[in-house]
């Protein structure tokens, strides 16, 4: 292979990571307070139908992403209520989010399928997209692509060098002492869950207004389960979770490719490829050390009266 | 006392695509006289299609039409138990007294869409993104060489399987991976719009499937290969209500309209226009057969000798691809 | 063993001015549990209160509700005179009251610093620079000197403990709770700790300490109040109590034996013996104990002793060296050590995490070591593990005796009086015990004493303490761990070294 | 705080769960009645043709009971799991390859006589079931790898291989190319009894009562509820931790792998990509809908296929979506987990008011 494929395929990578991106932030977010929220799958789902629905009649594609974040952050609010309110399991919450995200886009939105939506479109970053190789890549992509490079800082930023980041993160990691130190982890948490769903929703925007400008059932296809992986791959850093999230998307470009091209490989084996790559990039990076643990507190719930 | 009718579809009919497609059928029955319709969709093959198959006959349905090629034998299983009812099953070969097999023939618009795909291409590379490897796909995808190479022999067809029928993201990255190693018209045996805009957005040209999907692409879009449904499934019925009925293989195509080729965009040039409308007429009036010999596959063997015509049930079992096209059939 | 020396300079100061907090009619229930009953206190300036009582007499949960974590059920706070109502922490803070809790409340993975001001940053955006400078200059001010750029999970206990007061005195605090600040220091950091008291207090500020060490009660008090089933029974002047014998009966109601009677016995054969185990942050360790005799661990927790105990107990593997339990080679017992008889017994200073299930009866618990003794063939005979449990908590008087309760229901002591009497129905004959009375009141402690010396008879004991006292009360021979290593072993009769622990537990090595 | 305090039981509440359900359903079928009247569909009549399409007739009951089958062996190993804390969701998978385990033995010798086949394929679906939920627990165990994001991702995996097998050299050379194996003869199918209940229900029960005794009389079932309970004290009271996660993740696969074969064999008489209908995932809802006991799973299977089968009837009179189905148990779900709540914590009103 050329560089004339390779570099289609790289820039190929980062569309197809950016979804994964953003909602690997969000699921990180909401970990980092100390909760873990297994309905992305479910909220992604959500925040795509939404940013269909509304570019579809205000042909208004910044109006659509947003709504579909803030539309979606509200729908991850259900398991606040259940895990926050009422000590449900998280781990089955989260299930519960994606059962009912993925049923409920796909009532809504069945009359919707074939329909197309304003969007957003590639364009040539100014000066950077004229670099060779790195401008192919990197800058000629769209709007929201260009927004996703920043958020790895933003987020990096929030958590460590402003007040409520680090009261964020103390939520996570001991909700007793942030509660002895006069905070409140419960809402903290609230604001973890609304926001890590808001991510989330902006990914799922990602695929029915940027990456295709449709909507269907199912379009999210187990994204959002890449993503609570990754979450563990990245060690809860937001710069790791870039990398594996164009890893992954890396690898989706790639199985494509290797078909166009002639492999003779029986498609289900091809297919198999991002799954795979995901239970053996977790295995290598799943060994301890510093720096690499979980929020101390993730996926314990605070009990009423501690 | 109304005739009940009911449909039972593999897919959300909402998916603009094939089972869409049957359900513009549908609908066309639904304005005939004592006619009622009804409709399950997204009913799995398998235990869960004879399910409800058995409930519609329960429930005293007069005529059932299945849709999927998975609903055969449950749909056989049924009508053994319900002779008093007429069983339509879509895309298979198995017939009962009170059940018939029926199809369209979409390779034939499938061959037209490769005249126009050949004559188009200046890299002599054609991307095509399939659904699933099935019979009813490979023969799309042979006929639509067939049709690419009857008039650019040296064109191959690059073929990336994705294992949907409506999704479109997958679709459109499958699209995009042919046109990143040089295809520069992409064809579909998909439902969604997706490698239409991929396409567009390269700026090379289309080729959509089941309805005109101009609306998606019209700088890209050359024609789409669509189904009319709409043109048999209200014949069925009136034979119905006028006793008519027997069970039978229908396998219908562009003479009688259950398939045809959408509008051409306006950079298909009207030399090749002429010729495709040619081409078309011939097939109508039986003068021109797609799967006539020789027909090589892709390892060189000899499979339709000169001078035959693969036969029918050669067709519905095709598991094979012609030369030219490149890619796994599996 | 080293006596306080009181070196407050300004005592009388603030002698007769109003009390900052007035507790009144303080009650507080749990479900069915009433906690608190009725509490009256008042909590002056420049004053150090200790508060004493039995394990779950109720000053946790008095603290608690004075530093807004909990809410009285009924009953008044007045602050400078003024009724207050705290629902949260941050009520308290603001009204001037701040608490070191017995577990600390550090987030690990964050700096000094960071938390010391956590929730009191100033702007939106935080410096990390400005932030420890902040807190440098605070722990000047107060003589507590610590790293303010370290983060927390590599501090040692005493550290910790500096960084909790240092989040007090950042707030302005006037009144500061210590809930059993010394059970994890050193005799140094003890000191260290008292002395800080004194400076604060002399400046003012009001004190609120727990602790079940009377000596350091009497050390530091200047009033004592008496908590006993949730009530005040009793209130005093620290001076009015001459010695701690006369405390001890004041608090338990009777006559409390303060030390023990531990005739030596005799020895029999060796049941652990270490030879130059290294690796896992230990170094070249040589420890032998034989039946018969109790061999204390001495040290501040977090120097090796928790690596030493898991090798030991088998849930670590030796890196380097021998380790020879009961005459077998460490990979010979275990991973398959016998279950009854000829065993090991292990008594860890997490009851409620490690040694037992919080949300499982006291049968269950009863089987967690036990079962094999219950089983036959894949069957587990549940029925006869009750009858046993019955007679064990009757043995070992276990309160409340009620066997389906769940083990939650059970106070530190008598949770640790059933484990204790499980671990002893194996019959082993090698007993590690780590820090079996931390957080134990003295009749607890009393008891489990009482039951090790006891047993000594048919079995060796391992015992890691991180008191003085303890070690001294119950050890035929101590050794200190210093870093991972044992920097001394020496008889309890050597006096001159016994003198030299505490400095030794810091690692001075005396000539 | 509005006057009332949160107060946590001493005793869980013991009658309770049943009702919890009781208004949770109530809940959730609002909810989901609220949502078709927004599009315009008649909410009661909706109810009513979901009671109706599911148990109202016997040949109704027939079918949702057959559903339950694969749901209620799917759920069982699930709530194994679940009871220790280990977090397999990938029953989804290990169906899948129980299934093609059973399938292999078919078509490695298709002319065994019955008592050797059937037994045959019951012992390859929990092999290769249990394998493939026992590589994620050796993962966990061994590597430190997330459970739940291994069995997910072995989820798609089986699927994908089922298919592979399917579309490539296990495809039926008479079925046109279509992906499906040959029909299974006679001597690989599990029969029919009662009506059209097929012998499955007997592994049910037999796969219920053993897992009953096991884990509530034998040692290792006790070792299971403590290392669910508190896993370091298992650890610290010598318990095989490690070994024990092996063993309810092989429990559970082979349990679903049993259920991958008996549809297979049952109801599909051959291997096809359609046996996968999601049944793992619903598995998962029953068991904890069951709060993981044996006895409630067998209701609260037959309750979710019911809702399967019940919304089939609301498609065709209603032409409402398939996806309603899962809106409900989403709900459903979601609303028991915040209703259990009140089995351990009650509202007092406050003293202070
Ligand atoms: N969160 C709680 N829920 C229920 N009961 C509790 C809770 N906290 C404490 N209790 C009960 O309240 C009583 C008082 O407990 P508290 O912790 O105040 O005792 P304590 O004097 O601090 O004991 P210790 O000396 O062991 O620290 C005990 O009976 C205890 O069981
Ligand atoms: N939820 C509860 N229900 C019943 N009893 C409880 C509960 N929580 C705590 N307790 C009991 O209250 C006692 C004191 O608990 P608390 O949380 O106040 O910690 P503590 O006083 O620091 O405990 P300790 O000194 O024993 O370590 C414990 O020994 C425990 O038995
Ligand atoms: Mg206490
Ligand atoms: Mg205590």
């Amino acid at each position: 292979m050329g560089l004339e494929l390779i570099i289609p395929i790289l820039a190929a990578t980062i569309q197809s990571g950016t979804p994964i991106l953003y909602a690997t932030l969000g699921e990180m977010l909401t970990e980092r307070s100390g909760v873990l929220n297994l309905g992305v799958e479910g909220m992604m789902i959500f925040g795509a139908f939404f940013a269909f629905l509304v570019s579809h009649y205000t042909g208004n594609p910044w109006l659509a992403f947003a709504c579909a974040g803030i539309l979606a952050g509200f729908f991850g609010l259900a398991h606040a209520i259940v895990c926050l309110v009422f000590q449900g399991n998280q781990v089955v919450s989260g299930l519960a989010l994606t059962i009912l995200g993925v049923g409920l886009a796909d009532f809504l939105g069945t009359a919707y399928v074939g329909m197309s939506a304003a969007g957003f479109s590639p364009f040539d970053f100014p000066v950077l997209a004229s670099v060779p190789v790195i401008g192919d890549i990197f800058f000629k992509q769209d709007a929201l692509v260009y927004l996703s490079y920043l958020l790895p800082f933003l987020f990096w930023f929030f958590m460590t060098r402003t007040r409520w980041g680090l009261a964020l993160g103390a939520a996570g990691e001991n909700p007793a002492a942030c509660f002895a130190a006069g905070l409140n982890p419960v809402k903290l948490r609230w604001a973890g869950i609304y926001f890590g769903g808001v991510l989330c929703g902006l990914g799922g925007a990602y695929l029915s207004l940027a990456y295709t400008h449709l909507w269907t059932n199912n379009m999210t296809a187990g994204r959002g389960w890449i993503a609570v992986a990754l979450v563990i791959f990245a060690f809860w850093r937001p710069g790791r979770a870039m990398f594996g999230a164009y890893l992954f998307g890396g690898i989706m470009a790639f199985q494509m490719r290797l078909q166009a091209v002639g492999a003779t490989l029986p498609s289900s084996l091809l297919l198999m490829l991002p799954y795979a790559l995901t239970v053996i990039v977790l295995l290598f990076s799943s060994a301890r050390g510093k720096g690499r643990q979980a929020p101390a507190a993730l996926g314990v719930n605070i009990e009423p009266g501690e | 006392k109304d005739l009940k009718v009911g449909f039972v579809y593999v897919s959300p009919i909402g998916d603009a695509g094939y089972s869409y497609a049957h359900d513009l059928g549908r609908q066309a029955v639904a304005k005939m006289d004592g006619v009622k319709t009804f409709y399950v969709e997204s009913v799995p093959e398998g235990a869960d299609a004879t399910r409800v198959i058995n409930n519609m006959a329960r429930k005293g349905y007069d005529v059932i039409f299945g849709t999927s090629f998975g609903y055969m034998d449950p749909m056989l299983k049924v009508a053994k138990k319900f002779p008093n009812i007429t069983f339509m099953h879509c895309s298979g070969y198995k017939t009962a007294p009170n059940m018939s097999a029926y199809f369209g023939r979409i390779y034939q618009s499938r061959y037209l869409a490769g005249l126009v795909a050949g004559s188009m291409t200046k890299s002599n590379i054609i991307g095509y993104v399939g659904a699933f490897p099935i019979p009813e796909v490979k023969r799309g995808i042979n006929a639509f060489t067939l049709g690419v190479r009857a008039v650019n022999p040296n064109a191959k067809v690059h073929v990336v399987w994705t294992k949907t029928w409506y999704d479109p993201a997958t679709e459109k990255e499958a699209a995009k991976s042919l046109i990143d190693i040089g295809s520069d018209v992409i064809a579909q045996h998909q439902d969604s719009p997706g490698p239409q805009e991929a396409a567009q957005e390269a700026g090379i040209y289309s080729i959509g499937y089941n309805s005109d999907m101009s609306e998606f692409a019209p700088k890209a879009h050359l024609t789409s290969v669509v189904w009319n449904w709409s043109a048999f499934y209200p014949v069925v019925i009136e034979k119905v209500q006028k006793g008519e009925w027997k069970a039978d293989n229908y396998w219908w195509g562009l003479s009688e309209g259950v398939v045809d080729l959408a509008p051409f965009g306006d950079m298909v040039p009207q030399d090749v226009q002429a010729m495709v409308n040619a081409r078309k007429a011939e097939i109508k009036n039986g003068t021109f057969k797609v799967f006539a010999g020789p027909i090589k596959d892709q390892s060189g063997t000899i499979r339709v000798a000169k001078g035959e015509v693969a036969s029918d049930a050669m067709l519905t079992g095709m598991d094979w691809f012609v030369e030219g096209v490149e890619g796994s059939n599996q | 063993m080293a006596e306080y020396v009181n070196k407050r300079t300004n005592r009388g100061a603030f002698e007769g001015e109003a009390p900052f907090v007035r507790l009144k009619r303080i009650s507080k229930h749990f479900g069915k549990v009433r906690a608190n009953h009725e509490i009256t206190l008042d909590i002056r300036p420049g004053m150090i209160k200790a508060l004493l009582g039995e394990n779950g007499a109720g000053k946790s949960t008095l603290m608690s509700i004075l530093s807004g974590r909990f809410q009285q059920t009924s009953g008044d706070i007045l602050v400078d005179g003024k009724l207050t109502m705290f629902t949260s922490p941050k009520d308290a803070i603001k009204a001037g009251i701040g608490m070191v809790y017995q577990h600390f409340m550090l987030v690990e993975s964050m700096t000094v610093a960071q938390n010391v001001l956590l929730g009191q940053e100033k702007a939106f955006l935080v410096s990390p620079k400005a932030q420890e400078k902040e807190v440098a200059d605070l722990a000047e001010q107060y003589g507590l000197p610590i790293d303010p750029s370290a983060v927390v999970s590599s501090l040692s206990m005493g550290e910790k403990q500096r960084v909790e007061i240092l989040k007090l005195l950042y707030r302005d605090s006037r009144v500061l709770i210590l809930d059993e600040p010394t059970a994890v220091l050193t005799p140094t950091e003890t000191e260290q700790l008292f002395e800080a008291m004194w400076r604060m207090a002399d400046q003012g500020k009001s004190l609120v300490f727990i602790s079940h060490k009377l000596k350091e009660v009497m050390a530091v008090a200047d009033e004592i109040a008496i908590l006993r089933k949730g009530e005040i029974v009793d209130e005093f002047k620290g001076s009015d109590v001459p010695n701690e014998t006369v405390l001890a009966n004041r608090m338990v109601g009777r006559d409390v034996e303060l030390s023990l009677d531990a005739k030596p016995v005799e020895l029999g054969s060796t049941v652990l013996d270490v030879q130059g185990l290294d690796g896992d942050g230990l170094e070249e360790i040589m420890l032998s104990v034989k039946k018969g005799e109790i061999v204390a661990i001495a040290g501040v927790a977090g120097n090796g002793q928790k690596e030493l105990v898991e090798v030991v107990c088998g849930l670590r593997k030796p890196v380097r060296g021998e380790v020879a339990i009961l005459g077998l080679e460490w990979h010979d017992f275990y991973p398959r050590p016998p279950r009854k008889g000829r065993s090991l017994a292990y008594i860890p200073e997490d009851r409620q995490g490690l040694a037992t299930c919080k949300y499982v009866d006291l049968v269950d618990n009863f089987l967690l070591t036990t079962r094999h003794s219950f089983t036959t063939g894949p069957f587990l005979n549940r029925c006869k593990a009750v009858d046993t449990t019955i007679d064990i908590v009757e043995q070992f008087n276990v309160q409340p005796g009620h066997i389906d309760a769940d083990a939650r229901a059970l106070s530190g002591g008598n949770l640790q009086k059933l484990v204790i009497g499980r671990e002893f129905f194996r019959q082993p004959d090698i007993i590690v015990a780590e820090n079996p009375t931390q957080g134990l009141d003295i009749s607890a402690t009393e008891e489990v004493w009482q039951r090790l010396l006891e047993v000594r008879n048919r079995a060796g004991i391992l015992l890691i303490t991180s008191e003085l006292n303890e070690a001294l009360q119950l050890a035929d021979r101590i050794a200190v761990m210093y870093r991972g290593r044992i920097i001394d072993q020496f008889p309890k009769s050597d006096t001159k070294k016994v003198e030299a622990i505490g400095l030794m537990m810091a690692g001075v090595t005396p000539e | 705080m509005l006057g009332f305090t949160i107060e946590k039981r001493q005793e869980p509440l013991k009658w309770g769960s049943f009702f919890i359900f009781l208004v949770a359903l109530v809940f959730s079928l609002g909810v989901s009645g609220l949502l078709l009247a927004i599009q315009g569909k008649p909410p009661l009549e909706a109810m009513y043709l979901l009671w109706d399409g599911a148990f109202a007739h016997d040949w109704a009951l027939e079918d949702t009971v057959l559903k339950a089958i694969p749901i209620f062996l799917c759920s069982l190993g699930v709530a194994v799991c679940f009871r220790m804390q280990i977090w397999n969701i990938g029953a989804e998978g290990q169906y899948a390859l129980g299934a093609v385990g059973a399938t292999w033995v078919v078509l490695s010798m298709p002319d065994a006589p019955m008592w050797a086949l059937l037994p045959l394929m019951f012992l390859a679906a929990a092999v290769l079931g249990g394998l493939w939920a026992i590589i994620p627990a050796l993962l966990r165990e061994k590597m430190g790898l997330n459970e739940i994001i291994s069995t997910l991702m072995f989820n798609y995996i089986g699927i994908l291989f089922l298919e592979f097998l399917v579309y490539g050299a296990w495809k039926d050379p008479a079925s046109f190319g279509f992906p499906m194996t040959i029909m299974f003869p006679d001597t690989a199918i599990i029969g029919e009894f009662f009506g059209r209940i097929h012998w499955g229900i007997l592994v049910c029960a037999g796969a219920a009562a053993a897992l009953t005794v096991f884990l509530k009389h034998t040692r290792l079932g006790f070792e299971i509820m403590v290392s669910g309970e508190n896993p370091r004290a298992a650890r610290y009271a010598r318990m095989p931790y490690s070994a024990l996660v092996v063993l309810v993740m092989g429990i559970c696969g082979a349990l679903a792998g049993w259920a991958g074969l008996i549809e297979t064999s049952a109801t599909l008489n051959r291997l096809q990509p359609t046996i996968m209908v999601g049944y793992g995932f619903t598995a998962i809802v029953v068991a904890w809908l069951a709060r993981l006991r044996i006895t409630s799973i067998a209701g609260y299977s037959i309750l979710l296929a019911g809702l399967r089968v019940g919304v089939e009837n609301l498609q065709l009179e209603l032409q409402v979506p398939a996806s309603f189905t899962g809106i409900m148990q989403g709900l459903i779900l979601l609303s028991v987990l915040a209703g259990q709540f009140f089995n351990w914590y009650s509202f007092q009103r406050s003293k202070r008011g």
